[in-house]
């Protein structure tokens, strides 16, 4: 079970907050290609973070049970 | 670790019991504080009202608990603190609030001003621009 | 002209009204404001309790008059308030409070410092420190 | 008559805020003389100002009737 967290216009797309994958571990890449194929994300901006740091959706990281996926359109703060 | 986020606008008389709270503390020469206030932009042939924000709380305390040990690294403070909205903020309201202290001004002035900008740059919030046709559009900082 | 100098220390509610009163100006996006607090120096054995404010009203409102028209010309600013203290302001409170504003943040701190420094080097004020031991010294801007 | 306001340090030496001088007219250096001599102000760091504007304590000026001079320490706004 992975978690992964919407907001912004991408929480708009996936009309969801936060949402729970039936996949025990997958690779980052497959993962957002999964998330495109739901929602149409590429079409958005937005970072990624795991676990609370950012990291780069291209990079070899194996998402398991445990870990906190967010999906971070551009900033808005202030 | 102190809280940041508030529901709603931040009110002129919260300003006030800040600065007061600071008034016992006879180290301190100089205050700065940075207000950010939600403006009535033309977006086509409307106008926003109004800025709903919401946050990845988690990681935006940890990445302003980062950015307030810096801050005291990097400049000689008594105290910092900022204090930013979620949820639903009208035009003329404010949503973020910055105040830095320290026994005199020279550096004030850049510390808020390096506080505010990292707080845009690195903090995960968002804002929802809803417009006077109730129609809405995603802000991006500039 | 706008009245500058005001008698005694400047409240924390005094602040919260001028922030307010900035709500309805719905161009604005961003407010810097510079308040100097009271701090109790060292003086030897003694510390600074109070200082005592005065000033040559005439010149200073002059001068005070240049420096705003200045500033509008310097930065880009919806407007901007400056206040000064007369007569007796004790450790702790707020003797200078200069507020700025401005459509977007980027220039206000600039803005402010250049104004806070301005009024240090140029306008009249003459400051004596009150001690414990009820002596007293004059203040001098470093 | 010459109008003269002390401030801060200059007018507890002088013991007043202000004084009229029985003068109708005289240079600034000749002023400057004659309130040293009363005051000895001339152990403190000040400017003098001429109807609200700084001038040069040397500056040939001819001080008359309608001038207000001020003495003016070190200023310590803020």
């Amino acid at each position: 079970m992975i978690t992964v967290n919407y907001f912004g216009n991408i929480a708009e797309a996936a009309q969801s907050s936060s949402e729970t994958l039936d996949h025990d571990s997958m690779s980052l890449v497959d993962l957002l290609e999964l998330l495109d194929s739901k929602y149409s994300i590429a079409q958005f901006p937005f970072q990624v973070a795991v676990n609370r740091k950012i990291v780069s959706k291209q990079q070899a990281l194996n998402i398991s049970d445990s870990d906190e996926v967010a999906l971070l359109p551009p900033f808005a703060g202030g | 670790m102190k809280k940041v986020f508030l529901e709603g606008a931040i009110s002129p008389e919260f300003i006030a019991d800040s600065i007061a709270k600071h008034q016992g503390k006879h180290s301190i020469g100089a205050h700065n504080i940075f207000l950010g206030q939600v403006r009535a932009d033309e977006v086509g042939d409307n106008k926003v009202v109004a800025i709903e924000y919401t946050t990845y709380e988690e990681m935006a305390n940890e990445k302003l608990y980062e950015i307030r040990e810096a801050a005291f690294e990097k400049f000689n403070l008594t105290c910092l603190h900022i204090y930013h909205s979620l949820g639903e903020v009208k035009v003329g309201d404010i949503c973020i609030f910055v105040f830095v202290s320290s026994p005199r001004r020279k550096q004030v002035y850049e510390a808020t001003e390096w506080l505010v900008n990292q707080v845009k740059e690195h903090v995960p919030i968002f804002g929802k621009e809803i417009l006077d046709n109730a129609d809405h559009q995603w802000k991006v900082n500039s």
